[in-house]
């Protein structure tokens, strides 16, 4: 990779970003089980693949969504969070 | 010279048979197969066979043996760990290692040279002190050192770090070693095969035959082969292999690099790590220094190098050693590792019957393949994982009792 | 004795600039521009270096950095690659790993032993009795290793610079500077770059005796002269391909970082060595080698030589070796049909015979091996690799020049992850399928023949900008019909062995089989086993060799082996050049220097600067005394300390109180505006992350504080929840823009009223209470708290004004008393007041029931992170609980430090400690420690154990610590 | 240093070199590093200068853009971008919804907008510290290759655009515009990472042959 888009900031190397992990769906905490919850904080989806992943852009403070290869480093596209439909 | 060298000089044909023989194609059915011809999974078949008289195993590497993490770490053995539990099973793996070359009959250069941490911070002295007084209560030979000491045994090392990050002091543990890594796994494949065991190189997993939870048999690039035990000692491949058995786990896989310089005459003795510096130093019987730092910073399934990986470490190696400022980085690589939340690995039984695991190795995969060997030939010889692995049993994460490592998130190697 | 030839054209010395040096103590002349290789073989000196294991003598192989026959040292640096080093007035070289000088070798003698050092000898033996391995460690260790470093050799950082181009080519060769030319006559922006001191690449020696190449690089190095958008860069590799194309260029003066839009690799080839016995002789050398030597530097590498060859380019070499009056014996080709008749007769007119069908089975050394006498030709069978000894000739000469072959300079093709194909006509790995914007050109990409060189770097250049978007045609390069330029087993077996095939490594051709004989029959096993290309030369000159072996070994085609990973670096890349010149920024509060000029000791506090503790000069004040009358002060009058560094984050919106309250575990929804509440965090396990405090300062504006170190975390993860949570939230960091100060102690009340509009009473500003208003004339925001102190007032003011608001109140406290304290007796206070720090004396794993904060967590909230997790954990028993404790009164035996472990009567491990300090305010030892929950009620006793091993009572108790002053007899 | 009430974050990275002080805008500001003529060459080639004396104000919310112009502010058109107000100001364009603008030294917009009261929901002033350089000379792009990894040349500023991006490992704003008819880059920072930038920058511009000049080589103070 070494180089991502940032949606508002455009192309910048990557050491102007912080990885923030995968994107996950939270389960209900209210209706999940403790076995559910536990797997939800501490299981990963580690298998190699097309991932949503946090990224953060530190000099302008801005997250974002990066849908990228874990296998390839290749990233598909980069949206903030809630307006992938706008991109 | 020793006399055991003569025979090559005085025989005309080389004398010296195949460490393994070369198997192609499996047989119908095994005992129990191995998945993994690194360090960790040879260990394992050889302790089967040795200790259990199991030796209808199938190993089955889908590259050559030691290709993945064994034959790309940079081979500290230590045991300094922050938790008992820890501590005590790598001093179990630290002792094997001693015995270990004559036991496999080949010289596997198990080094004894002392391993200084460094610290640079109150906070990191504060770590070390913990760490040692852990060890020193389980007996193994760790004890916080003023930064006199430190120049004692290396005097080269620059105490004051170029003034960006002074020695403030280490934690010293006598025990810590090197050993040349490929060596352990042609050691074990060697001692594995002559009891039966066989090894097949390019033969990968294609996937695992699971019926009613239990395991029947593995897929493979040679075809099926029926066995009522899987062991996947896989390393940075262990998500593939666990996503077959749908069996869940923490561990996500980040790259970790290192280099060597190019060959000098010795004058590093011990090895050398700094957390905060993210730096471990140790100089090779060929003269090379062998350089590592932290992972990287995000999730990578590729052996890909990176500038930064070398720039970041260099820039503090001058720190440290400001006289190799026009020594040479001959090379660079990576490896796969695989990391669980609380820097402890995963072993034993999963929910799967006959699917073992020996993964979340990270990077401390090397100092561990004796005891995890062993220990994984009882899990599967017996079906119930010893005592000295259920602090690293799977289900710990579901019931909230991650290990005491993460205590101290400190820099591992 | 000088073998320097007439003027050549295009040479690259200066014959204006002669220079004396000194090697292995003997006084060596030589021109501005040669290297160390080319003026110490002009003056007939062909011992240059020993070999690593066997201690042979070597001289010039590749003559191109292509192998580490001649490494040097200069007393200062060590491991000087000589062949490509430039030499300089006045240098004292020597070679590196000998003993008694390079011609008298003490280590020689290893040579001989060597049948009984077999590949991987070293696993072998050394280890039994496991007593005796140190012992032979420390031999092997001490034969290893190549130069000696020197110690006191200085701290070189260079400069790292970035560059960015549209197409940078690797390799300024007919192909790369064809390519550059077409690239920037249509307006792309070039860099080319070349090892060599100057462009040009075979170009500027493979003539045949002829001037056509010479007249073409002249055309080709005017054309880039003239172009503008065409940045040249000689005297430069690069070091490596990494992602989106990003190549290190590595000067002599630096590195050049370089994002590139496309990449043009024209690199070339690494002639490859024929293998036969005492092919390491001084004056054996590639035929490349000799060409370099005659253009380039004007040398005559022999008088009289023979050419072994097994292409085409031997007899180019011979004719060039002729052309400068070496007596040409024989041309030996390996081929059965040798070379072309136009070819074999232009050789034939120089007088040089041609041996169809030949090769060399061994060299003829001189005495004490320095050089070659004569050599043993014999008919060859291409297909067996065996030589008919019983039809032997021998040829007296003085020099050997190979040509075998050639392989691809492809490492930064395979970094930029390349499938190379064998192209079994041209017997070479070609790239089969590129990646995305990276291109290849010329003979690593399989094309020889000059013109179609420049046809094809036309033609990556066309892709190239094809790939940029602009639409250019691109011509097809039609395959040139030749000889094929490398042989598919260049090899001549030998019983005796010595027919090198790594000369880094000393590994010879039965290496390879009796790995094989081993098991190690696969490449990269192979690899591991004999080491081959391991060595600093990194297999330029050995792997391709290498290959052909296990192939013929295994009886399969080359490409079913496979090559090993070209790793990083092309070549060795000085630690000082990759490190460079680091950045390390550091923050610095507004009140910095006045720290600095009143004594404050400061320390790096992560990236900030602080003071530990105020020791004036003059005042001899050590750094535990200026601690304890720091903390005096605070107790018994007023100090002041340095807060700046606190994460302070603005909270905005009509969901600022539900945000905070899904954030944290405290509730923000029904807070009063004026009033603050403990802010802590926890992570999604119910691991404490941080605690700070939260003001609110309008009904949807919150006024956030985090500890120092967590500032950044904190204002991350917050921004990444609103934007999670869609919640109508705005976020801003102060962390920067405010500096705070706290004044702490009894007389922190009146030192304040005297500067503030505020009414700072205890009735009116009671205890967490939070007020806007003036301080010192400037607007500020002043919160009561008691971290430190009973009474103290932490004051925030914009960063601009720090300085002048601190400076007031130090003026205003002068009659009170005041202080400044440093962060030694801030620990020290707040542990008399009995608040723990999160991360100090909490761990990676610590939740809030273990650390006794169960009421700043409010369950009965909807939801807050972690608390799920808290949820599960709360229905499992606790393990362990912080607690506050005191060591006996007037305790004076070793003192137990942090982190020592409290050990119970069975002699386990049931805690720690976390926190420990004298205070002299209640003359007692005071701390924080884990231990077990049933421990950690008022009274309990437990032991600590130190770090001589004695066992120290203590006892828990109640916080904050005050009481301990009215319960004296305790 | 006297005392004024405010202190460039810079003060005493600078005060080594023994400027020539004087208070602008209420702070101790360094208005000449060396004699004209000196200072003029070192303009020539590089040099660097401490303008965060100058007044700002900032603002930041979804509502903060229509606040502005409802204020009589003359917006930049599209996220990260600027634009020059007809009184000399500065209006930058921070990602999308926050705005930092600054003054000359003639001029009072910050004052005007920081004494107008908000009564729009979601705007919020933000109150800023910036460290604040001008940089210029014919080697800037030999400064910016040691300390920025994008191209700043390559057409990442023009056409009023500004950067947020890494400058010697700090994050900082970036724009390039024409000042006393001469084209110069400004740089925009965290106060506290302001002595760190100050003493690196500089570092490197010594290194290439260039120097610091003060505030009045810019703006003629009375």
């Amino acid at each position: 990779m070494k180089l991502l888009e940032c949606p508002v900031n455009g192309v910048r190397p990557l050491s102007e970003f912080t990885y923030g992990g995968e994107y996950r769906d939270m389960p209900d905490p209210d209706t999940c089980s403790d076995k559910e919850w536990a797997a939800y904080v501490h299981y990963r989806a580690g298998a190699p693949g097309l991932k949503k992943e946090w990224w953060y852009h530190g000099p302008s403070g801005t997250w974002f969504i990066a849908e990228r290869n874990t296998l390839t480093d290749k990233v598909s596209r980069t949206y903030i969070a809630g307006q992938e439909e706008s991109k | 010279m020793p006399l055991g060298l003569l025979k090559y000089g005085l025989s005309k044909e080389h004398p010296a048979p195949r460490f393994f023989r070369d198997c192609t194609q499996p047989k119908k059915s095994y005992d129990a197969v191995i998945i993994g011809g690194g360090g960790h999974g040879l260990a394992a078949a050889y302790y089967l066979a040795k200790d259990y008289g199991i030796t209808n195993v199938a190993v089955l590497e889908k590259g050559y043996i030691g290709g993945g993490n064994t034959g790309r770490n940079t081979t500290i053995v230590r045991s300094n760990y922050l938790t008992p539990e820890g501590v005590n099973f790598y001093d179990a793996s630290v002792k094997m290692y001693e015995d270990l070359s004559e036991e496999l009959d080949l010289n596997l250069f198990y080094s004894t040279r002392g391993h200084y941490t460094l610290a640079h911070t109150e906070s990191a002295m504060r770590t070390m002190r913990w760490r040692a007084e852990v060890n020193k209560h389980v007996g193994v030979e760790s004890r916080v050192v003023a930064p006199d000491e430190i120049s004692q045994a290396c005097p080269q090392l620059d105490i004051q770090c170029s003034g960006q990050a002074p020695i403030m002091g280490a934690l010293y543990h006598a025990p810590g070693s090197v050993a040349r890594h490929d060596a352990v796994a042609w050691g074990y494949a060697k001692e594995a095969d002559r009891m039966g065991v066989e090894i097949f190189q390019m033969t990968e997993v294609t996937g695992i035959d699971v019926k009613s939870g239990k395991v029947v048999g593995v897929n493979t690039s040679k075809g099926y082969i029926e066995t009522n035990r899987v062991l996947s000692a896989v390393a940075g491949f262990t998500p593939r292999i666990t996503e077959m058995v749908d069996v869940e786990t923490p561990i996500v896989i980040h790259p970790l690099q290192a280099c060597v310089s190019e060959p000098m005459k010795p004058w590093l003795d011990t090895i050398l790590v700094s957390g905060s510096l993210h730096v471990y130093v140790s100089q090779s019987s060929r003269g090379e220094l062998v350089m590592g730092s932290s992972l990287d910073p995000y999730e990578m399934h590729s052996t890909r190098s990176s500038l930064d990986f070398v720039e970041g470490l260099t820039s503090h190696i001058v720190d440290m050693f400001p006289f190799l400022s026009n020594v040479k980085v001959v090379r660079q690589w990576a490896g796969m590792a695989d990391l669980t939340p609380d820097f402890a690995p995963v072993m034993g039984k999963t929910p799967v019957d006959g699917f073992y695991l020996d993964a979340g190795w990270g990077t401390w995969g090397f100092k561990a393949t004796p005891i995890s060997g062993k220990t994984m030939a009882e899990t599967i010889a017996r079906d119930v994982a010893p005592d000295m692995i259920q602090p690293f049993r799977l289900s710990r994460f579901e019931d909230y009792e991650l290990t005491g490592e993460k205590g101290a998130a400190s820099v591992g190697h | 004795m000088t073998s320097r030839i007439a003027k050549k054209r295009g040479e690259w010395i200066n014959r204006d600039k002669p220079l004396t040096f000194e090697y292995e103590g003997q006084q060596v002349q030589g021109y501005e521009g040669d290297t160390i290789s080319s003026a110490l073989w002009a003056n007939g000196i062909r011992v240059l270096g020993r070999s690593f294991k066997y201690h042979r003598a070597r001289g010039l192989l590749s003559f191109a950095n292509h192998d580490v026959n001649a490494l040097m040292t200069d007393g200062e640096d060590t491991n000087i690659r000589a062949d490509v080093w430039p030499v300089s007035n006045g240098m004292q070289l020597a070679a590196v790993n000998t003993e008694g000088g390079v011609l008298k070798d003490k280590n020689k003698y290893i040579d001989h032993l060597s049948p009984f050092l077999p590949v991987g000898f070293y696993y072998k033996t050394f280890y039994k009795p496991k007593r005796l391995f140190p012992f032979w460690e420390d031999k092997i260790r001490k034969a290893a290793g190549l130069g000696k470093v020197n110690f006191n050799y200085p701290r070189i950082i260079k400069p790292k610079r970035y560059a960015h181009c549209d197409v940078l080519i690797i390799g300024a060769g007919a192909a790369g500077l064809s390519a550059a030319i077409n690239a920037a006559a249509e307006g792309f922006n070039v860099i080319l770059v070349d090892e060599n001191r100057q462009a040009g690449g075979s170009l500027s020696y493979d003539h045949a005796g002829e001037q056509a190449a010479a007249d073409t690089l002249n055309t080709l190095l005017e054309a880039v002269e003239a172009e503008k958008n065409i940045r040249l860069i000689t005297d430069a590799y690069a070091g490596g391909y990494y992602g989106d194309h990003l190549v290190p260029i590595v000067e002599k003066s630096g590195i050049t970082k370089v994002r590139a839009q496309t990449v043009i690799v024209a690199a070339g080839v690494f002639e490859q060595p024929p293998v036969f016995r005492y092919n390491d002789l001084p004056g054996v050398m590639l035929g490349s080698a000799t060409q370099r030597l005659v253009h380039r530097y004007a040398v005559k590498p022999f008088d009289k030589g023979v050419v072994v060859t097994a292409n085409d380019h031997g007899y180019r070499t011979a004719l060039d070796l002729a052309s400068v009056g070496t007596e040409v014996v024989a041309v030996i080709d390996m081929r059965a049909d040798g070379a072309s008749q136009e070819l074999t007769q232009k050789v034939k007119d120089k007088g040089i015979a041609v041996h169809k069908g030949s090769c060399i089975y061994e060299a003829v050394p001189t005495k004490g091996k320095l050089g070659v006498k004569e050599v043993v030709v014999c008919p060859y069978n291409e297909t067996t690799a065996e030589a008919d000894t019983s039809r032997s000739v021998r040829l007296v000469c003085d020099g050997v020049a190979m040509s075998a072959g050639w392989a691809p300079a492809g490492a930064l093709l395979y970094q930029a992850g390349t499938k190379m194909r064998y192209d079994n006509d041209l017997e070479q790995f070609v790239p089969g399928e590129l990646p995305e914007g990276v291109f290849a050109a010329g003979k690593v990409n399989g094309v020889f023949d000059l013109k179609a060189r420049l046809q094809d770097g036309r033609r990556a250049a066309g892709e190239a900008m094809n790939y940029l978007g602009k639409a250019v045609s691109v011509d097809t390069v039609k395959p040139v019909s030749m000889a094929r330029p490398s042989h598919p087993y260049p090899i001549v077996n030998h019983p005796k062995g010595k027919n090198f095939v790594d000369f880094d490594e000393d590994i010879q051709v039965k290496d390879f089989i009796n790995a094989a004989k081993e098991g190690f029959d696969n490449i990269e096993l192979m690899k591991r086993f004999t080491t081959v290309g391991m060595g600093p030369s990194q297999g330029k000159h050995s792997n391709m060799n290498a290959i052909r072996i296990l192939a013929r070994i295994r009886q399969l085609p080359v490409e079913k082996i496979g090559t090993t990973t070209a790793r990083p670096f092309f070549h060795p890349t000085p630690i000082g050049h990759l490190g460079g010149r680091g950045f390390h920024p550091h923050r610095y509060t507004a009140m910095h220097q006045w720290h600095v000029d009143n004594g404050g000791e400061m320390m790096d506090a992560g990236i900030w600067l602080r003071p530990a503790f105020y020791a004036p000069q003059g005042s001899g004040l050590t750094a535990s005394e200026a601690v304890q009358q720091e903390t005096l002060a605070v107790r018994n009058a007023v100090g002041m300390i340095d807060g700046s560094t606190l994460g302070k984050i603005e909270v905005f919106g009509p969901d600022a109180a539900a945000f905070l309250e899904r954030f944290y575990t405290g509730k923000f929804v029904d807070q009063k505006v004026g009033g603050s509440r403990i802010a802590m965090l926890l992570d999604e396990a119910g691991v404490m992350v941080d605690d700070g405090v939260a003001v609110r300062m309008a009904d949807e504006q919150f006024y956030v504080s985090t500890n120092s170190s967590n500032a950044a975390t904190v204002y991350r993860e917050m921004q990444r929840n609103v934007q999670l949570w869609g919640m109508q939230v705005t976020l801003v960091n102060l962390t920067g823009a405010m500096a705070a100060m706290t004044v702490a102690g009894p007389e922190s009340r009146s030192v304040v009223a005297t500067l503030t509009d505020i009414d700072v009473s205890a009735e009116a500003m009671p205890d967490g209470a939070f007020r806007s208003g003036q301080v010192a004339g400037v607007d500020a925001r002043v919160m009561r708290v008691s971290f430190v102190a009973d009474l103290a007032f932490e004051i925030h003011v914009p960063y601009k004004a720090g300085l002048h608001v601190w400076k007031s109140l130090i003026e205003a406290g002068q009659s009170a008393g005041i202080r400044p304290f440093g962060t030694d007796a801030q620990r020290l206070l707040r542990l008399e007041m009995g608040h723990h720090l999160v991360s100090h004396d909490t761990d990676g794993l610590t939740n809030p029931f273990e650390a006794h904060s169960d009421s700043l967590v409010k369950m009965d909230k909807p939801f807050f992170i972690g608390k799920r997790s808290l949820q599960i954990l709360a229905k499992k028993p606790l393990g362990k609980k912080l607690t506050t404790f005191v060591l006996e009164p007037g305790f004076n035996g070793e003192l137990p430090q942090e982190c020592n472990l409290v050990i119970d009567a069975g002699n386990n491990i049931t805690g720690r400690v976390t926190s420990i300090s004298f205070s002299r305010h209640l003359n007692r030892h005071i701390g924080f420690a884990f231990v077990p929950p049933e421990q950690s009620s008022a009274g309990s006793g437990f032991q600590i154990r130190t770090d001589s091993g004695a066992m120290v009572a203590a006892t828990a108790c109640e916080a904050p610590f005050f009481h301990l002053l009215e319960s004296k007899g305790e | 240093m006297q005392d004024a009430v405010l202190m460039s974050p810079v003060a005493f990275a600078h005060a080594l070199r023994k400027p020539v002080s004087g208070e602008v805008n209420g702070m101790e500001t360094a208005l000449s590093f060396a004699a004209a003529d000196v200072e003029a060459t070192r303009n020539e080639t590089l040099s660097i200068c401490d303008v965060s004396n100058l007044n700002r104000f900032g603002v930041k919310g979804p509502q903060s853009a229509a606040w502005l112009q409802a204020a009589g502010v003359t917006l930049p058109e599209g996220t990260n971008s600027w634009t020059p107000q007809d009184n000399g100001s500065l209006v930058m364009r921070l990602g999308n919804s926050e705005f930092l603008v600054e003054d000359q030294p003639e001029n009072s917009l910050c004052q005007t907008l920081n004494d107008t009261a908000v009564e729009t929901a979601g705007v919020h002033k933000v109150i800023r510290n910036d460290a604040a350089f001008i940089v210029s000379g014919k080697l800037t792009s030999a400064l910016f290759s040691e300390v920025c990894e994008i191209d700043l040349e390559g057409g990442a500023l023009e056409d009023n655009r500004l950067v947020m991006t890494v400058i010697a490992g700090v994050s900082a704003t970036m724009l390039k515009q024409s000042l006393n008819n001469q084209p110069v880059y400004r740089i925009w920072c965290d106060g506290t990472f302001g002595p760190y930038l100050w003493k690196t920058l500089l570092g490197i511009i010594e290194e290439q042959g260039g120097g610091p000049v003060g505030f009045n080589f810019y703006y003629e103070i009375n």
